[in-house]
Order: C-alpha cells, then structure tokens, then sequence
C-alpha cells in the first residue's frame, strides 16, 4: 500500500476494485465501513455482489476481465470533462499527452459494451473520483491474477495519477495484500529478478554489493518464476524444488498440472508445519516451527514491519524455519551462522537502506512502516510524499485484452476463484478448526439463481464443474452474488479443489496466474449433497 | 346561536359509540327527514354528531337546544328516540324522566371548559363546523402577521406548561427549537397517552382534531418546522379516523402542504400511529420510535428541542397542549394566563374515574383544589363511602391522601404534596381499596413496561414490585417498607429517563402517606381494606347460611361443603381466596375478614 | 467560533477538555477512577449502567458522566458517600439478578461485576428476586452465549452495529426480561469477528475454545496475527506451553478489533497433526490422492494426514539434513545450479525469508526463488 | 406474500425508510409479523433482521405468532381494574381454551389480550371485541357474545 491503514477512513472516495474487503481483510473492511459512516462514498468495481456492496454508493459489476477497459474508460470521461488534475500532470509526471491520445477509444459506450457497466456508471464513477479532494484506490488479487494483471495495474496507477491521488495523506494506490507476510517475503527478494529491497540481480552494481556483503560469488543469470519452475519441471527440465511453507498442489493453477510436475523432480524437499498435499509428494518433509513458536518480523500491507514473537516451543522435534535453512546451509558447505535472529534482520537492514533504521528495540512497540532509512526516521505512512523516486511518474498506456480462455459452446460459464471469511487459503491451518468446519464444512459453487434455473439445479444439490483441465464434484450454493453467466468457487477445499480448474496461463511480465477467469461447464449430478453449510450467506 | 332552530348534538365520542350512539344519531336524521314534516321544519333542524363532553358513563348524551335553550338527555337509547322528538322537539315539552340529573348539572357546571369548548359542541369530522368558530383564524394570522419570536413571547406570557409531563414552559421549549440554525425542524403532537386511566387526549383528538392540528401549524410556524408528526396510539382508532380526515380536509383546502397560506412557509402533518409501549411518552424514546427504532431513551446530551429526531430540532407537545395554543393566540395571553395560577395558565382537564359519583372527563382552572374536583364535579365518593386517596398522573404519578384535599391543582402544589399532574388521571380511592394493593398494580405495569436499558429502572423496579408481592401475599418482612424507601429513591435519582425517575412514585408517595397500611400488612398479616387475598379469609356465618347451595356451585377450588338446606363450610385448606361465594352469597353469610 | 476546549475542575484539581468530550473523558485524563459498565469510547454514549454518576454543583441529581458534556467552569465531584451509596445500589441489583457462577465463570478474576462486588463489599444482598435463566441453546461453534450473566451494558450489540456494521444480535423484549439476541433466538450466525466476546465486561459472552484452558496468570506475548495481509497485533494468552486464548489490544494498528480467524483459529498450533520429526521418503512412487471428502472434517481422526508409514520413515535431523544436502549437491554438480529451485512462504518471517533466498542464491547458486505472492 | 411485501417496502420508500412501519405494515397484512417475510425484508432492504426482532418484541402492538379470527382485548387500566376486569381476563381464557403463557386458542379463533388502558375510563370495565370498544361489561355478556361469534362460523 503507498498509504496507512488508518488514513483509509478520512477517504472521501474510495475505490475497490477486486477486492473481497471485508471477507478476505476484515480490518481493513471495518476502516472503509468507518469511512463510508463518515460519508465518504464507496465504489465497488467487481463481478461479484459481494458485501462490501452493501456499504457502496454505486456497485460497477463488470464482466470478469474487462478491469483495463473499464479503466480506460473512467479516464476517458476524466479526459473528456476536463477533470484531470492539470497541475499536478504538470509538475510530477510525464508521457500523459501519449495516455491521452491512447484513451481516445475508450468512450462510455465502448465501456458499456465490453464490460457491461452502463455508461452512467462509467461516467458518474468517473466524476465522483476525479472531483474527489481525497480518493484512495484499493485492490487485490481480482486485480492481479489475469494474464493481463500488470495492465490492470499500470490502469490503475494512470488513474491515480491523473488525478493527482498520490503522494497525500487518505489517496493512494492500495493493494492489499493477501498472506500475513507477502510483503515481507518480496521485500526480502523471495523474487528471481531482485535482491533483498527490489534491487536487480541483474544489475553488475547492485551484484558486486551483494558478493561483498555475502562474502561469495553470485548468479546473474535470471531466476525463474515459481509458475516457470512448476512449467519446467513438467517438461523434465527441472530437478529439484525446495519448498518452504506453501502447498503449490492446492494453491497454483491446473492442480493435476502441478502433479505431474512435482512427480518428475529427481528430488524434492517440503518444509512445513503440516503434512500438506505437497509434503506427501516430497522425499525430504522437515517439520518446521509456526509463527507462535519463533522470534523475528512480519510486514503488513502498509509495509509496516512488525515483531513476532514465540510464545510456545514447536511440538517434538520441529524447529525454527531459519534454523533449518542455516544448517542445511552448512551441510551444504555455505556458512550462514548468526548469534541471534535479529543479526540476520540487521543484515537486511544492510543489504536493503529502506530497514536500515529499524531494529527490534525501534519495532517493540507498534512496529515501523518502511522505508526507514535512519535510526532517527519515523517511518514513512504514505509514499511519494513531494516527489516521485525517478522511475514511477510515467504514465503508461495499456489496451485492453480479453482473457486467455473465454466461454464458448463446450464451456459456457466463467469460473472465479477466491477466498472466503471462514477459511484461509489451502485451509492447512483453518480446516484443522472444529469450529470454522462447522460453519464452512466445504466446497461449493456460487451460482446465479437464472443459471441455476437454466440447468436445472437445485441450491445444496452436488454438480460436476468441469474445465479444460479437470473436474471436480461440488455442492451448489444458489446465490445472488456472481454475475449471471460467472459461478465463484473458494480454493481453500481439496476435495472440491478449484484449481483442479483453473488455467495456468500467466501474465507475461508478472508471471501471475490467470486464476481469475476460466471457462467451465456445470452439469447436474444425481446424487443429492446435504447442505452442509449452516449460514444463508445471501 | 340561531334563535329560530333546532339542534340536536349527539354524543359521539368512543364511550357514545360504544352505547350506540350511531344508532340515537341515526334515529333523529330518520324523523327530521321524514317526508311527515313540513319543509320548513326540516330546514331549520338538524341532528349533529358532536365530540365527547367527559361524561361517558351516562352515554348515550344527546343534547335538544330548541331556539337556543338547551336540555340534556342522558343514556339515550334508539328506541327513545321517537317519544323525544314526539313530546319535546314537535310537542315542545322536554321528556323529564330521560332528562339530565342534578349530579350531571354539577359535573358540567363546576368545569371550565376552554380546551374542550368544542367537544360536544361541534362536528369534530366537519371542518366548515370548526371554520363556524372561527377555526384556523389564529393560524392565519400567525402566518400572515406575526414574526415567530411574538408567538413564542405571547406563548410564554400566556404561562401555557406543557401537559403531558413535567410541565415544562411551551414558550421556552419553542424557543429553543427557533435558536437553532438548521432547515430541517419538527413539531410532534404527542397523543402516545398510555396512563391507564387517563383520556384526556383521545378525547381532545377525537372531538376537536382541527384544534389541534392548528396548534401544530403555530408551533411549526413559531419554530420553522416544515414537518409535522401526529404521533398517536394505535388503540385511539376513533381519533385516528377523525385526525386522518381531518388532516385530508386540511389538504384539500391548502392549510397544510406547499406555502400555506401565502406565507412561503410549507407544512407537512403526517399521522404517525404509536405501535404500543408505555415509554414513548418520554420524548427521546418518542424520538427512537419515529425513527423506527426500539422506543430505549437515550441520554440527553443535548435537549430534544434542540436535537429531536435524525438530530434536528424537534419540538413534542402533547395533544392537550396543542389545543390551547390556537386559542392563547385569539384570545390573548393574559386571558389565558389569567385563568390558571402564577405560575400555570388556562386550565387542566383530567379524567376522573375511581369511585367517584361521576365518572368523566373534566377541565378545571389551574389552582382549582383537588376537593372541588371530587366534590363539586365528580358528585362525591360513589356510595358515600370513606374517601382514602386520589392517584394523580398515572402509574409514574402518586397517591395523595384526605389531607391534600385542599391541594390546588398545579404543577408546584401537586409536587409538593408528592405527586405529578402527568396526563392528568385522578383515580379516586375509596375505603374500600387497598393501598398497597393499589402500588402494586401501578407497579405490575411500569415494571413491565420498562425498557429494559438502565439498571436502576430494569431491574430495581421489579425488585420493587416483588417486595409489594410479598407484602401482599403475608410474606413481608421487617424492614421491607424502608427497603422500598430506599431503592425507590435510589431509582427516582440513578434512572436514565423520565419514566424510571417517576416509576416508584405510587409506592413512595403511599408509603409516605399510609405507612400504617402496609405495617399492617406485615405485622398483622391483615389487609384492612380486604383485598389482599392471601390475608383474607372466608368462612360461612353458620347462624345466617341458609344451605341454598350458591356458593358450593360457584367456588372454583372444591372447598365448600355441606348439605343442602344446612349450614355451609369453607374448608380453609382448600379456599383460593378467589372471593366467589362472598360475590355469590344473597344472605350475606359468607364472611371475609 | 469560540474555543475549542473548556476548563473544568473535577475533585478539586482543574482539567482541560475538549468541547464536545464527556465528564467521564474529563476524569480520565485526570486518572479519577469512575466505575463504568457500559462506558467504551469507541461507541456512541449509552447512558444504560448507571454507575458513571457524579455530582455537578448547581444540578440537583446526580448525572451520568459517560453521557455529559463538559461545560466550561463545571464543578464535579466524582466520588462522595452519596455517590458510592448509589453505585453500591446499583451493583447490587444487578448481582441480584447474576448467577453465583464465579467458580466456574470463565471471566473469574477478569470481570468488572466481580471486580465491583469486591470493591464494594457485596456479600448480602439485599435485593432479592426472579432471575432470568435462559438455556444454554446456542449451538454456534465459536462464542458461548450465557445470558444470564448479561448486564445489559449493550456493548455487544453496539460494537456490532457500529463497528462491524453487521447487526447480528440486537435488544430484544422489555423490562427485566430485556435480552441480546440473535432474530427470534436462534443461534448466532454471524461472521463470528468476537468483537462482541473482547467488549463483554463479564461472563455471558466467552470464546468456547477458551473452556478450562485457564483463567489468569497468563503469559502474554504480543505478536502479529499469521492469517492475511493486515497484520494484525495479537496478544497471545499462554499457560504453560499453550496458547489459552487470543485477543488483541486496543493501541495497536488494528484498534484491538479481530476477525474470526485470527481471534479463534489459532488451535493448529497445537494441533495432532503437526509434524514432529524429519520424513524421509521410502516408497518411490509418488501418489496423490484427489477427490478426497474432507479430511478434517472429524477432526478427532486425522488419518492420512498422519506421514503414512508405508512412505516414510522419520530420521534424525541431522540425517535428514545431510541427506537432503547431499541430493542437492549431487544434482548441483551434475546438471548445474539452475535446475533447483526454492519457493519461499509469504507464512514466514522476513528473517526466515531473507536467509531461504541467501541459501537459493549463494549455497545453491541459482535465482530460482520466488514465492506466491502471485497467487 | 412477494405482492404484499413489494407494497410494503414501496410504502417503507414513501415513509422515510422505517423498519417500525414496516412492521407495523406487516401485520395490518397479515395479522402477524411471518418470519419469513422478516427475512425477506431484510434482505432486499440490508436490515439486519435482528433489528426487525427487537422491534417487535417491544411494542406490544407486533405480534410474532399468527394471532385468531376473533380478538378480544381486556382493558387492564386502573378503573377496569378496580370493577374486575382480572376476573373477566380470566374467565375468558378458560372459556376459550386458551393455553396458559399464550394468547391464542388453538383452533385460532380467538385471542385474548390485555392493554393497559383503552381510554374509555367512564364505562368501565371495558372490553373490545374485533376493534368495538364495549363498556360496562360483566361475564355474562361476554359469555353470550363469544358464542355468538362461535355460532357465525
């Protein structure tokens, strides 16, 4: 996020687009109900109806991947109406004449068409944010996961930037992030192309600097994504993963896809603190510590670096992740000791100048957001306050792009996947919960009751979903909350595992999944499934 | 009044109706249009449906004034009717065995009627029948000639308190209202009146809506509401009839709407019916319940005036208080205040039942004493029984005993002899009433009628009325009349609203003036007045019962014995106390002691 | 405009406030105790415990401070015998209508009712009467609803309305017979966030997981909620090697305020299942087996998410270690860095992090770390 | 139901959006407050039905059970009390096979109710019966009117 949590409830316009709010960030959620409270008024840019509709002033329910044409759109009227911020085009950015020209295109009733939201939503979303003295724009995953993420994206920042909603207090560009330390781990360099702190491996500098600080000899050669290691691997050209944490089999797109993959590693190490369904496909399991069980820091999604601390011991022989890593380290030759844990956080603070100001005493309280260069710097609530680092001010143009795999006569409806309140992610920790498994016992698919009438299914009854890919049994979930012709199904749920789905097709610059939007067909089963959940969602 | 006509007034009012007072009416429309009559004849008589005069008990009440001259008939039935219009409107002599009684002369002569001049003079359904007397003539002129701040100054020096409650200054609360710089005010009628025993209101708004829907365009003139509220219990659903017509009346002829009468100034009444909880006579639980809410008062850290509902200024006045104002404005301040005391002008009406002789509603000037209300206009205790109290205000008000008699009836004198003027119920008690008894049944309604919000109130009230229970089923203790001293005072102060500050009132105000009777009821385990049924017992008078059997047939629990034509006997093990033998006895041979 | 603040004097000393602030704020910036059931500064006043009361010179009855304003020159006195009489009175009807349940209570020790008995000195009481006893019905999974140790302080059904904007409970009936409830008392069914749990002053809202997992003395480590990007602060409740329960406080970046996963989820941690010892493959063939029914849906059996023993066998770690080096090493040597990847976890700390991409980047030698920060 | 509520919530629209009148609507409609139609309410207005519960539960004018055909309401005020309005109360519930703690008799066709006070003070006792105020009533009376009532069926 460029901006603090507790700057959202002073937004007067509030934008969220792909952003299960309240379910997937429910304190984020409570600060935009408190904004709304406040008067702000909210849009809501998504497919689905889902609560944070409830609080909106206006609900853009688009067609699942048309994010960049709707976009384009809302700047169009922006350009049109002349309620771009001149000034602050003027004086912080550049290349908007060419953005400009590249919008022409994208008139309402282009907007209207392609993604289905009326003209007058297009236009009066377009007013109300350009006249907005303080509009935040927030967004997740419904954003990024399509092969045209990065352009949702740069959309986004054009957006933003026209009106001048970047670099102040309460505006910003707000993506929140999904796990508990996502932005902690990229700021780390858990990336190929970057070092800790986004610096490029590629550059002979940034590399020299790192060979000095490691005391070693590094590779310049680009890393490949985890997508490209899975892809990889497929096609026998891969050997080994070690895999810290995750559960690529239920998390990552085309789940027998994933199989396949990690059965054709000569070796595979899963560390983690269950025995998940990618541990059981590997030949090393190292039982690890939890969060409770260890010393160090999580960064949040306003890049606030935060402690975390051990409250327990790890159950039998299980140990600290980084203990792992440091002895196998040595195991394989390569020194990588340290007194305490904060030795390694003060060794990025050196490796990355944003934490050089940070240390644990400086975090015991409420933690600091970064970047903190100095030991005096108080940490930074909102970026680009006066002045853009070099790199950032340019507006860039993007077109827009349909989806990879769109509908047609074999596979009619578009599946959307996503999170729920109740479970979290590939469900290792939350479905070992006796009571979130009474509340959320499974998988189901959210249909819209016009499909449901169309294919003739009743609400809780079991139906195939099928894809290119795969298929799975699920339970039918009757819902007013998808668009007519999307059903939404969580991936949180092997047995009815949404990635057994999905496409595997990626974002050329991000390398990001496309599992947002695929095509699929529903068919109605015999069996009756008993409707296991006990909450009427809608 | 037309000196060459004939009237005759009917009596419509809920009790009239009840007693068939549609039928009576219908009857004398049927005779005065019967083709028998000279044309003449039909042209100047004619039957009017008037508003309820107080006296419902001897409903159905038709009045024939014949070329100005008035009788009254009282408990008039259809079948009556011809021999009236035969021997007195055609034969021109009254009907005297069917005429009014001294006891009805008293009651009506010893009122002061100014708010309910109207009620049982004039069409309440008909608005030329209120525009006849010079009707919406002070609301004009308060659009057309006055600046809101003379209507509040003549308001206030007219010395009007509000009289639903506390008796707060109109003129002052309208003022507050006025201060306050926003668009967006409101005037609310409060017509929620919830005191058993009290209908006072009903029947202003059954016999005389236009009064006050005129006295809302005033206040809404004098404060700047462009918004009104009638807020008026469900149950009324004569009134609600009559308000609802008349509000349509009003319109249609543009009195109520877009910029009445020319003065730019527009005015919206809506009829909000009260869905039926005591509390919302407190003004913010009122507020909550027009917002739609919970009726739960909420602490006032501002004054309703000033911050009423969605938080604009709003202005409550209950229905009575509404009905002076249009005529403080036509008949001038000081006649108003002239007519009350000091400190309160005009009068107060109140509903006095009880045993009294005359049951009904009454107006009397402020500082008229309680004696003169019993005495003079109620005829006295019914069955010339010993007087022991009179509750006034309701179950939040007290009990006075004989030596307040002489208490004048305004705000300050009726707080010092411990009680409230409330909504205006004056339930008179008799020797035959038991005081505690009497507490316990105000107590059995507030308790449950509370909201359930503030502690004190919540649950002290119900500890409150267990102690009465207990008092009154012989279980009291030593003590427990300083018990209910304290936590009623505790209540009185500590309470969130109004409702809880007054709640203990009945049980203070009699512990204060009857402590004897509840000793007596703890101690003696007696319950003087012998109501307490679980202090009472029964038995048969052997040398009076005749063996007729009556009780044995009536008592519900199987505890009379005894063989016909031979004395009775009440097995005490097995009596209920249920008291159906001493109700069924003809021979007075049931004993209750 | 005139200013902003006024200057009041309460128990003698003199204190500035802001305008639109309470009495009872005013007290508290001078650290005066006043007691307070339904008080919470994140709602709107509710006026409802009638504890908060203190005298203002020049009014007649006592006020409650919660619920007024400050005035400029006020004079308040927040503590006389008259004032304690009255609170006295007040806790002791509302311990008149509580269960003597303070034995078994899960708040014992933490309530504001005990805590106010003590203070006062309640044993005999003297009010006496009806009690409301409701059955336990409530079947939910998360939040154990025992309302007759309800006081009615509404902070629950305030929270939820004007904080989580949901609504789930509201008051429901009248008179002593008031009660918070769900619509037409059914059972909860709600997002389960706790807020409710975290404000109740007593027993009649508790964390059922929280059952004979201890009531004090408990060690409290502030850390960050592990679920999504908010980064929540939690304080972990720990007796002996256990987490007993989870809450959070209020100066932290989430205000104190939870969902349900990071305020009631947290039993993996000591959960069966977790891994205990190094595995070491010994079945060479690598099946998965999809379309399985919920594995954790009876959480007392958790077969096949025990290491099947016909895959594996445990090791010590410094075999699994050495082991796992030496595959490294061996496909290292022969087909050169680039084939080995690491995928990090978004799950552990940037320490954990920054040594795992250190180890891809010089003990492996290749770029090939990422995580899924993508999906 | 789905015509009656769209004209509930169409007059809710008109009426400044209060979920007390449409309660109040709800059970001039059907003599009750239906759970379902609270659902439903609430869910196509975004009340909680919480909210719609605790309303309902407070005026005594909203009932949340089916009420009977015929509706006999008892005043309780202080002078119906004073001329025996309990024992009618009772009599009545046992004349109608009333279940004890309900207010309706099984076949629906009666209900008994109290109310504080109808206002109607000067002819107590005072009973309505099907929204007709009657004063000065006795057993007897009521005894005779409630088979009458019977005998239209």
């Amino acid at each position: 996020m460029t901006n603090s949590y507790e700057e959202i409830k002073d937004n007067d316009v509030l934008l969220v687009i792909g952003s299960n709010t309240t379910e997937t960030h429910p304190i984020i959620g409570l600060e935009m109900k408190k904004a709304v409270r406040r008067g702000a008024k909210l849009i809501v840019i998504d497919p689905r109806k889902i609560e944070l509709v409830k609080w909106s002033h206006d609900h853009l329910q688009l067609k699942p991947g048309t994010d960049v044409a709707l976009l384009n759109c809302i700047m169009n009227v922006i350009i049109q109406e002349n309620l771009a911020d001149k000034a602050y085009i003027d004086e912080r950015t550049q290349g908007f004449p060419a953005l400009a020209r590249s919008m022409e295109r994208y008139t309402p009733e282009y907007g209207e068409e392609v993604t289905g939201v009326s003209r007058e939503n297009i236009i009066s979303t377009a007013r109300l944010y350009a006249r907005a003295s303080r509009a935040g724009i927030y967004y997740t995953m419904g954003v990024t996961q399509h092969t045209h993420g990065t352009d949702n994206v740069f959309a986004i920042a054009n957006l933003a930037l026209m009106t001048g909603n970047l670099g102040r207090r309460s505006t910003g560009v707000n993506p929140l992030r999904g796990q508990n330390n996502v932005q902690g781990c990229t700021d780390m360099g858990c990336v190929p192309p970057f070092f800790p702190g986004y610096q490029s491996v590629a550059s002979p500098e940034v590399k020299a600097r790192f060979e000095r600080l490691w005391r070693t000899t590094l590779s310049s050669s680009p890393g490949l994504t985890a997508t490209e290691m899975i892809d990889a691997a497929a096609g026998g050209n891969f050997r080994a993963l070690y895999i810290k944490g995750e559960n690529p089999v239920v998390s990552d797109p085309d789940m027998q896809h994933t199989v396949r993959a990690l059965q054709s590693l000569d070796f595979l190490v899963v560390q983690d603190i269950f025995m998940t369904e990618t541990a059981l496909m590997a030949d090393v399991v190292l039982p690890a510590a939890c969060f409770a069980e260890k010393e160090g820091t999580f960064t949040n999604s306003e890049r606030r670096v935060q402690r975390v601390r051990k409250a327990v011991d790890p159950p039998g022989e299980a140990r600290e992740d980084s203990w792992i890593i440091a002895r196998l380290s040595s195991s394989m030759g390569y020194d990588i000791s340290y007194d305490r844990i904060e030795d390694v956080f003060r060794e990025a603070g050196k490796a990355w100048p944003a934490l050089g100001g940070m240390d644990y005493h400086r975090l015991e309280h409420k933690g600091l957001q970064w970047p903190c260069p100095t030991r005096d710097h108080p940490g930074t609530p909102y970026l680009f306050k006066g002045a853009f680092p070099k790199r950032i001010p340019a507006f860039t143009p993007v077109d827009y792009r349909p989806s990879e795999e769109l509908p047609d006569s074999e596979y009619p409806m578009i599946l959307n996947t996503g999170r729920e309140l109740f479970n979290y992610h590939t469900g290792t920790m939350t479905r070992r919960n006796k009571a979130v498994n009474l509340v959320s016992p499974g998988g189901y698919v959210e249909i819209h009751p016009a499909d449901a009438r169309e294919i003739d299914i009743e609400n809780g009854r079991m139906v195939r979903v099928s894809s290119r890919r795969g298929s799975i049994k699920v339970q039918v979930r009757i819902s007013s909350r998808p668009l007519q012709g999307t059903v939404f199904i969580p991936f949180h749920f092997i047995e009815a595992a949404a990635n057994m789905l999905t496409n595997t097709a990626v974002d050329p610059i991000a390398g990001i999944p496309e599992l947002k939007v695929c095509a699929v067909k529903l068919e109605s089963m015999e069996t009756t499934g008993v409707l296991k959940s006990r909450r009427s969602h809608d | 009044m037309d000196n060459n006509s004939v009237v005759i007034k009917v009596c419509s009012g809920t009790g009239s109706i009840s007693a068939g007072g549609a039928e009576v009416l219908h009857a004398f429309r049927e005779l005065v249009l019967s083709s028998d009559l000279e044309a003449s004849f039909q042209d100047r008589c004619r039957a009017d449906k008037v508003g309820c005069r107080g006296f419902c008990a001897r409903d159905v009440l038709v009045d024939v004034v014949i070329d100005g001259e008035k009788t009254t008939y009282e408990r008039v039935k259809s079948d009556m009717v011809p021999r009236i219009f035969e021997e007195h409107i055609l034969g021109g002599s009254p009907v005297q065995e069917w005429t009014a009684d001294e006891l009805h002369q008293s009651f009506q002569d010893n009122q002061k009627k100014v708010v309910l001049a109207h009620c049982g003079e004039i069409d309440p359904e008909d608005l030329d029948a209120y525009l006849n007397v010079k009707g919406y003539e002070a609301a004009r002129n308060a659009f057309n000639d006055m600046q809101p701040v003379e209507i509040i100054e003549k308001i206030k020096r007219s010395k009007l308190r509000g009289r639903g409650g506390a008796g707060f200054s109109t003129g002052h609360k309208w003022e507050f209202a006025y201060k306050v710089d926003e668009k967006e005010k409101y005037v609310v009628c409060n017509g929620n009146e919830s005191d058993p025993g009290a209908f006072a209101d009903r029947c202003i708004m059954e016999g005389d809506p236009h009064a006050v829907i005129e006295g809302m365009m005033i206040c809404a003139r004098a404060i700047g509401a462009g918004k009104g509220y009638i807020y008026i219990r469900d149950g009324y659903s004569l009134a609600v009839k009559r308000l609802r017509l008349a509000l349509k009346q009003c319109h249609e002829r543009g009195f109520l709407g877009k910029n009445i009468f020319e003065s730019g100034q527009d005015l919206d009444i809506r009829l909000y019916p009260a869905p039926g909880a005591f509390i919302c006579g407190e003004a913010t639980a009122l507020v909550q319940s027009i917002e739609g809410k919970r009726a739960m008062p909420t602490p006032r850290l501002t004054r309703t005036s000033e911050n009423g509902i969605r938080g604009k200024p709003t202005v409550i006045n209950n229905a009575e208080t509404l009905a002076n104002v249009p005529k403080i404005l036509r008949n001038g301040a000081s006649w108003f205040a002239g007519l009350g005391t000091d400190t309160s002008g005009g009068t107060k009406v109140f509903s006095l039942t009880g045993k009294v002789k005359s049951n009904g509603l009454v107006e009397v000037p402020m500082g008229a004493t309680l004696r003169d209300v019993v005495y003079k206009v109620g005829g006295g205790i019914d069955q010339d029984r010993a007087f022991k109290g009179i509750q006034l205000g309701g179950p939040t008000g007290g009990c006075v005993p004989e030596s307040c008699l002489d208490s004048r009836v305004d705000y300050e004198s009726l707080a010092v002899a411990g009680t409230i003027m409330g909504s205006g119920g004056m339930v008179v008690l008799d020797e035959t009433n038991c005081i505690v008894d009497t507490a316990k049944f105000f107590l059995d309604i507030t308790q449950a009628e509370s909201c359930g919000k503030c502690t004190p109130c919540r649950i002290g009230m119900r500890r409150m009325y267990e102690i009465l229970e207990r008092i009154t089923s012989g279980n009291g203790r030593d003590g427990d009349v300083e018990l209910l001293e304290d936590l009623g005072s505790h209540i009185r102060t500590t309470s969130l609203c109004g409702f809880g500050m007054t709640a203990p009132n009945p049980v203070l105000s009699t512990v204060r003036f009857f402590r004897d009777e509840y000793n007596i009821h703890i101690r003696d385990r007696k319950c003087p007045a012998l109501v307490c049924k679980s202090l009472l017992t029964f038995s048969c008078i052997e040398e009076t019962c005749t063996g007729c059997g009556m009780c044995k047939r009536v008592c519900p629990a199987d505890a009379i014995r005894g063989t016909r034509k031979k004395p009775h006997f009440i097995d005490q093990e097995l009596c209920v106390k249920c008291g159906s033998c001493f109700d069924s006895c003809k021979f007075g041979a049931i004993l209750k002691e | 405009m005139g200013s902003s603040k006024v200057t009041l004097n309460i128990d003698g000393k003199e204190v500035i406030a802001e305008k639109n602030s309470t009495i009872l704020d005013a007290a508290r910036k001078l650290e005066i105790t006043i007691p307070s059931l339904c008080h919470n500064p994140d709602l709107v006043p509710f006026g409802g415990c009638r504890l908060c009361l203190v005298e203002v010179a020049g009014t007649s009855r006592p006020v409650a401070s919660c619920a007024a304003l400050v005035q400029e020159g006020m004079r308040v006195k927040s503590s006389t015998n008259y004032l304690e009489r009255l609170r006295r009175t007040n806790v002791e009807l509302l311990l008149s209508d509580h269960p003597n349940d303070c034995m078994l209570c899960e708040r014992a020790g933490n309530c504001k009712l005990q805590e106010l008995a003590y203070y006062y000195g309640i044993r005999e009481n003297r009010f006496e009467g009806i009690r409301r006893e409701y059955p336990e019905q409530d079947n939910n999974p998360f939040i154990r609803r025992e309302m007759e140790k309800c006081i009615m302080c509404g902070q629950c059904v305030r929270i939820c309305d004007e904080i989580q904007g949901v609504g789930a409970i509201d008051f429901a009936y009248k008179g002593l017979w008031t009660k918070v409830s769900p619509p037409f008392e059914k059972d909860l069914d709600c997002e389960f966030c706790g807020q409710c749990v975290a404000v109740c002053p007593t027993g009649a809202l508790t964390g059922r997981m929280w059952a004979s997992k201890g009531r004090q003395k408990f060690r409290e480590v502030e850390t960050v909620c592990p679920y999504c990007g908010c980064g929540c602060n939690i304080t972990l409740a720990v007796k002996k090697n256990e987490i007993a329960r989870v809450y959070s406080k209020k100066d932290t970046v989430n205000q104190g305020m939870l969902c349900v996963k990071g305020r009631f989820a947290y039993d993996f941690v000591h959960s069966q299942d977790r891994l205990t010892r190094p595995l070491i493959r010994i079945n060479p063939a690598k099946d998965l087996y999809l379309h399985q029914e919920n594995p954790y849906a009876d959480s007392s059996s958790s077969a096949g998410f025990k290491p099947d023993p016909a895959q594996f066998r445990e090791a010590s770690w410094e075999e699994a270690l050495d082991y796992t080096a030496l595959r490294l090493k061996e496909i290292k040597d022969r087909h050169g860095p680039d084939v080995i990847g690491g995928l990090a976890s978004a799950r552990c700390t940037n320490e954990d992090n920054y040594l795992f991409q250190k180890f891809m980047r010089m003990a492996v030698g290749t770029n090939n770390v990422d995580h899924c920060a993508r999906y | 139901m789905d015509h009656v509520l769209d004209k509930v919530i169409e007059n809710y629209h008109e009426n400044e959006g209060n979920a007390l009148t449409l309660l109040q609507d709800l059970e001039e409609n059907f003599g009750y407050v239906p759970q379902e139609s609270v659902y439903e309410l609430s869910d196509r207005l975004n009340i909680p039905p919480s909210r719609f519960f605790g309303i309902a539960t407070f005026f005594s004018q909203l009932h949340l059970k089916p009420r009977g055909k015929n509706i006999i309401t008892v005043c309780r005020g202080t002078p119906c009390h004073v001329k025996g309005s309990e024992k009618i109360l009772s009599r009545m519930r046992m004349e109608l096979d009333i279940p004890p703690e309900e207010e309706t008799s099984e076949d629906r066709m009666f209900t008994v109710e109290e109310v504080n006070c109808v206002g109607a003070c000067g002819m107590a006792p005072v009973v309505v019966i099907n929204q007709q105020v009657q004063g000065e009533v006795n057993i007897k009376k009521m005894i005779k009117q409630v088979n009458e009532l019977r005998a239209e069926e």
